[in-house]
């Protein structure tokens, strides 16, 4: 027998059978063996049950070959991260075992392809299950195939997690689909080998160690922040795009390369942040929708080119994904340490907002929205990703496409020029935004320039001038501040302890604010979705709690110094800050406000 | 008709070499008939960056070495107008070098006017890449562009050579407007302030425009002329190389006249979101 | 005649003798008129009475013959800025006079040049004396040179402050002595016509309106801080410097070209800011001490540059001679509103100081203690200048040349390398700060990376080493933090009011502080000298006033901002700020702030 | 002897092009005898820019785009040193186009190999400007370089022709070494990932090292012959060109190794701060 197991992983049918609402599965091994595959597998297993899903991944800065981890986590409730714990792990390696060790759950299960030997010793809590099964060697030996080895522990999987074979077995024909049959037919042989191997330790159908919850969400769509933030400028009028590669930046110049051509729209790979920002600000001058992205080292050189956006009045939507710095740092994982330049990385003073997503699928709103704003204010909008928000996906109700508009704003027609008696491209009016004439408009030529100009558009330094024009573009934010998105609330605003934090850290935070409740502790969330200005709300979340926990990725606490340089009291804010480039845990920072709490 | 600004008046010194550029493109919008409010013109920071406040059209003023992509931006956002870009040589060649090598192989429908006068006028006469110093000799900006594929009108010409400049102006416009591309024209325009040329360009020029054996569609006869002129200390003038560019090539649709009302495009945009649908 | 005066001129010689301690001249004209000869003849007669002086230029932003100004204070106190008002004008045309109008002193003198008529009317007060000489027309006349019009000029100015006419002339042959002789006769020969012209309305040799004190301050040096902070740089063994010119900052560029060669060093014109920042980074690398700098527009786009230095634990002087900005805003007029990109124009945390000298002499000391402390950290260090700071000049004590030394910090010599058994680029140490070999050093090969690395230099992303890196970096400030640079402190410590500024806004401040105390308001002034980290000093300043004036020129309250962000409460805080490209003027800080106190 | 880190193992998919480069720049290292902590390699952004990991030398790891100024300064600053840069063809003709062609005019002493796989491998197979696309033909380096004033050392190796690509990389570090300046090499060094173009890019390839009719010291040639090459679809490899470049120029000045105790300039000093006296 090629089947080993652990001592204590014991009889599976024997144990009492768990019944799991909500579960967190890593899949892991080399680049190549198919971590993803299994994961995916699970994914459209999960879905049919109508869970709740979030999927992320975590890839070596190998090239190529180097260690690969897919995690999904499937749940009745959404929750829009992963769990504090690894239930079920799929280890391809020891490499695997390891990595996954310290994060697995107590009473979980291991399910380690033993072709190369016995699982790693002494690395895991006793009271986890271990199924070691040799896939890889098992495929080659009745297939001749390692590659088949996702199939075939597959099967034992779905074992694990009581699926019923046929279902199984449907989900990986769907997923195989586009395949030549005969394909097809070996990678369901190298499931059912799976299956028969699962016969052998016990896991035989319906004796599972576990069974999964369904769940009746309604439809929902599962996608990744930069695929709902593309999505979103597009449906609000977007129609040129220029970027540079860089992760995890690169997929929205991939999505818009796809899409933006079917509706007249282009997106253009520049050669490098400055010709990006630059050839944006060119299309937006023209009255297009644009659109610039990349992560802080690009997002730092477009920096002068925010401020001519600023200054001269152009209307652009410019994303930061941010990523683990600084400088080219650790690309591949999640910081959320540009707030500081995204609110003053240009130079001078000029009226600029950033936003952030409280969530992937609120990546669509935000994209919808800064576009629009952008318009309205004829200047910047910055858009604060993280990696997670960027890359990771998640199940979320369906986009409200009926609700999306075009603002035109002030932006003015051929015949509303032509009835103008005069036309002054930087009119000073109450609102802060002159009406805005695109260039081809008989009667409305005028000069746009990063200069102090005079409302003609024409260069002055004159000192009275200077101070109505500074004027007037600060003026802008006012006009559009009671718009701009609010936050997301959770729990009762009469609860002495608050928790803020915003982009992918905001779900996480919001799960430790319910386990917070549960162990009876009163706390409230705010998850801003506007970063800059500072609004009301968030000084106010403040000032109204005795102590606001502000959870950040990153090491200078950021946000805080932000909402305090903004007005809010430092003394009541507890910093609480994670910048190692891996996830926040709900249960470690609900372990860590109960100690400090206690400590008060 | 509606009033607009009042153009400026230039504020080169007295001899600049920028005046006969702006004297040859405004003639040169009058020959095409070409209205000013279908006319763009994009400046980069310096002396020369200033032009796009005297001519009347629409204008923009760039930043410092970024006039092309922004005029790139311009050019494939909205086809229907007149594209000229304009700038100093510091601007072009120094912070902008990259995008010049971008813009060249790009080939966008725009023209592209240096003045070059071989220093930092508005900074008051720093060495520019074009100027020849005891460390380095010059760029030569046509040659550069002779090197690169996509290049589709590469010219010289000399301020102070005034109809053969509204030739070449003319010329680079109707390259442009009948969609080959990419327009280059560097004209020799001397800083009459910092590094006054005017006499000893003029004697270094050798005008390829008149020399009947010079074929522009050569481009390997193009390169070894510049450099057997420079040998020579001399240099080329005239249109030194052109071809058929980016005709035949699919323009870019206009997306600035489009009409954007979400309605229209809802069912395509439902279809985007159920390919996401789980 | 030709010479005619205003009504109100009367004769000179009858009003009483008015003696000055302070003087503030303005010279104003077409440029060409001259205006920096006759400001710079002034200048050599107020030194050589042993006066304090300040001198800075208004030139308009067109390229030549456009409008320009030359200011100069002459005092028998130091004072680090221009007065409140204009005391005397010289003007060769209306403009001149349209300019000076709103800070003219009442009882100011303006000697016109009246060539093309009579001085406009109804803009200068009445109590003004005005001396209309058509010095253009008489130097045609008499010597066929418009151009000698300044001399001829020049000698009806020195009547009006009571210079003996031979020490005039001596000033004026010395100012000349380069010349040919001849030409320095024909000047001569205008200064003789100016003396007549004098004599004729009544400004006899010795009959002048005023007298200007004389003092006797020890020898000093007149320069400005771009000159200072270059030299202070070359001191502390700066060798290499890579910039790309743009005003205000290109005579650093300039000074070092002229300067560097002669001690084995290079000032490189680089093609961009990315190239000029990376060329010294690269420069740096090898143990050479070097600086980059740049304005804003520029300053910015070295911000991923920065980072670097910042992750990479690269020593480098950065400078940021702000201007108004945003984007290319008002190149020729102070602002200070680059504060928050300095702090945090970068991407990712990353250790940082941003120093900022007190006046334009102690631009020598901060230059050379910024390259010192480049060393000591490993990483970046700016040195905030402003467009008065950069270059204006004024008289400075001179420098403490013997003072100045080279701190090689953990530099390691080849035969410490030697000793060592091992060497790690980035060894974890208490204070932050790793041993550091340069390249050609035998056994001590390292890896240099802006990627998060191990404390071999070998690229890393695992957590636990992330935490021990950034942590490292981040405890090198604390290890320097007691040695950086304190403020200037002005005033009683326990006075209830305090004026907080810094660059060129403090001497101001500082006499704005004179004059609430001569106006019995009790007051403290705080001039930061570091402005990042926010140093106890500031915030304790803060703390201990009732009201602190953050003065600062710029729109958003950047410098408030800033130190409130970092804890000092924001409620004793008001904002006072210009932005219109004009210096603050003494008075005016002085009247907000009685009326801001009278109304509280 | 000081210990120092473990050269890295070099993590490129098996297979990739650069292989190839690293091999022949470690031969070429101990052929020509060079001590490792003599020796500083710089590297771009990229996979390729992983390769200063792997030698054993002194190692930096530059901006995406910037390796040229900041070997630049190393090489100014520490004539003593050999400096090598390295990155892809993204970081170098993309990113960094600006700073390639002022370091071919600035003409430093230092080697830059470029691996050119013609896409940007790190990040997963976008285009970069040396692809031939639909949308424009791609960058030639190597014409680019000769278009260059300064130019003094221009050639192309094969990561699959490990003999020649070997003698290229001596060659570069002899130019250089003997102060004749910047020694570009550019390498085509296939991405087997997302661009296997081994079979068809030795195809094309033309090895100029082998035709005795060829003149390496001739710019006109040297252009020529790739446009001729170019239009058969075909390219240059080998030395396309080189000359004595600086040599004879004054070489800058060591600054790492000197003496900074101020003491020794006070004298200076002082009569610098006294030309400031009043
Ligand atoms: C990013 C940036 N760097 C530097 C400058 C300063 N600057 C303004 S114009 C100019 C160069 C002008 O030279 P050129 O382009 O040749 O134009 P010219 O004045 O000679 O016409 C420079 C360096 C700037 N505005 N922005
Ligand atoms: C400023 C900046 N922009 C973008 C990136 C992302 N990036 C990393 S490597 C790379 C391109 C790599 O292509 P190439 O230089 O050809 O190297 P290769 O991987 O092909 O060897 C890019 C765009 C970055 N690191 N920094
Ligand atoms: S400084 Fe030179 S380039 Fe500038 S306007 Fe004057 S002459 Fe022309
Ligand atoms: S992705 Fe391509 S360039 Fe990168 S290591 Fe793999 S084969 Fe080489
Ligand atoms: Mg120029
Ligand atoms: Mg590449």
């Amino acid at each position: 027998m090629n089947v080993t197991t652990k001592p204590n992983a014991g009889d599976a049918a024997a144990t009492p059978k768990r019944q799991l609402s909500d579960i967190s599965v890593m899949v892991a091994g080399q680049g190549g063996d198919g971590s993803l595959t299994i994961a995916s597998l699970l994914s459209a297993q999960f879905a049919s049950r109508g869970l709740h899903l979030y999927s992320t991944s975590n890839i070596a800065s190998r090239i190529k070959g180097g260690h690969a981890a897919a995690f999904l986590r499937a749940s009745v409730v959404p929750t829009g991260c992963m769990g504090d714990h690894i239930d079920l792990l799929v280890a391809f390696d020891d490499e695997a075992v390891e990595m996954a060790a310290p994060n697995m759950a107590p009473d979980g299960i291991v399910v380690f392809d033993a072709s190369k030997g016995a699982p790693p010793e002494g690395i895991l809590a006793d009271t986890i299950q271990v199924f070691a099964v040799p896939f890889g060697r098992l495929a080659v030996r009745d297939l001749g195939r390692d590659l088949l080895k996702n199939c075939l522990g597959f099967g034992i999987v779905s074992r694990i997690l009581g699926i019923v074979d046929d279902a199984a077995e449907s989900s990986l024909r769907q997923r195989f689909k586009r395949l030549p049959a005969a394909v097809v037919e070996t990678n369901v042989e190298a499931f059912r080998i799976g299956l028969s191997h699962a016969d052998e330790i016990g896991l035989g159908e319906g004796t599972s160690p576990w069974t999964v919850d369904e769940a009746e969400r309604e439809e929902h769509l599962m996608i990744a922040g930069n695929e709902a933030l593309s999505f979103g400028f597009l449906a609000a009028g977007g129609r040129f795009y220029a970027g540079y590669p860089i992760t995890p930046a690169s997929e929205i110049l991939g999505w818009l390369q796809r899409h933006l051509p079917k509706y007249g729209g282009m997106a253009i790979q520049a050669e490098d942040e400055l010709s990006a920002i630059n050839m944006a600000t060119g299309a937006a001058l023209t009255g297009t929708r644009s659109m610039a992205a990349s992560s802080g080292p690009g997002f730092v050189l477009m920096q002068e080119g925010v401020s001519q956006l600023g200054s001269a009045e152009i209307p652009l939507v410019v994303v930061d994904c941010q990523r683990a710095g600084p400088s080219t740092g650790m690309p591949t994982k999640v910081e959320q340490s540009d707030i500081g330049t995204m609110i003053n990385g240009g130079h001078g003073d000029y009226p600029k907002v950033v936003l952030s997503p409280a969530n992937q699928g609120d990546s669509f709103v935000i994209g919808a929205f800064a576009t629009n704003l952008a318009q309205r204010i004829q200047g910047p909008v910055i858009i604060a990703m993280d990696r997670a928000m960027s890359q990771d996906s998640t199940t979320v109700k369906p986009f409200d496409l009926e609700g999306i508009t075009v603002d035109n704003a002030k932006r003015l027609t051929r015949e509303e020029v032509l009835k103008l008696e005069e036309y002054k491209r930087y009119k000073i009016t109450d609102d802060g935004v002159s009406p805005w004439a695109v260039p081809g408009t008989p009667g409305g030529q005028n000069l746009v320039t990063g200069n102090e100009r005079n409302e003609w558009g024409l260069v002055s330094a004159e000192p009275k001038n200077r101070n109505k024009m500074i004027d007037k573009r600060a003026r802008k934010i006012e006009t559009v501040r009671d718009d701009l998105p609010k936050g997301c609330r959770w729990g009762d605003a009469k609860a002495p302890i608050g928790l803020l934090g915003f982009g992918s850290a905001g779900p996480i935070i919001e799960r430790a604010a319910i386990r917070l409740a549960e162990a009876g502790t009163d706390v409230q969330v705010l998850r801003p979705r506007t970063i800059w200005p500072v609004l009301d709300e968030t000084i106010d979340f403040i000032r109204q709690c005795e102590r606001v926990y502000v959870i950040e990725y990153n090491e200078a606490g950021q946000l805080a110094h932000t909402v305090s340089g903004a007005g809010a009291p430092k003394e009541k804010m507890v910093s609480l800050r994670k910048y190692d480039g891996t996830p926040f845990r709900a249960v470690d920072i609900a372990n860590t406000v109960l100690e400090k709490e206690a400590a008060e | 008709m509606t009033k607009t600004y009042t153009p400026a008046e230039p504020i080169w010194c007295a001899g600049c070499g920028d005046f006969g550029v702006q004297g040859a493109l405004e003639r040169s919008l009058i020959d095409l008939n070409i209205a000013k409010h279908d006319v763009m013109i994009l400046a980069g920071i310096g002396c020369s960056g200033t032009l796009q406040n005297n001519v009347g059209t629409y204008g923009y003023h760039a930043l410092h070495g970024r006039v092309l992509p922004a005029a790139t931006g311009v050019a494939f956002a909205n086809p229907d107008l007149t594209v000229i870009a304009v700038g100093g040589d510091g601007d072009g060649f120094a912070i902008g070098a990259g995008h010049f090598v971008h813009s060249v192989k790009r080939n966008p429908n725009l023209v592209y006017i240096v003045m070059n006068n071989s220093v930092y006028g508005l900074t008051k006469g720093q060495d520019s890449p074009t100027m020849d110093s005891s460390a380095a000799e010059g760029l030569d900006s046509t040659r550069l562009a002779l090197s690169i594929p996509g290049a589709s009108f590469i010219a010289r010409g000399f301020s102070r050579w005034s109809a053969q400049l509204h030739e070449l102006t003319v010329a680079a416009l109707e390259h442009t407007r009948a969609g080959r591309g990419f327009a280059f024209l560097e004209v020799l325009s001397p800083c009459v302030t910092y590094n006054d040329t005017y006499a000893s360009w003029e004697s270094m020029l050798d005008n390829l425009d008149e020399d009947p054996d010079y074929d522009p569609t050569d481009l390997s006869m193009a390169f070894s002329r510049g450099v057997a002129l420079d040998a020579e200390g001399r240099m080329p003038a005239g249109v030194i190389y052109r071809n058929d560019g980016a005709v035949g090539k699919e323009a870019p649709p206009s997306m600035a006249g489009q009409d954007l009302n979400p309605a229209q495009h809802l069912d395509a945009y439902r279809g985007i979101m159920n390919s996401y649908a789980v």
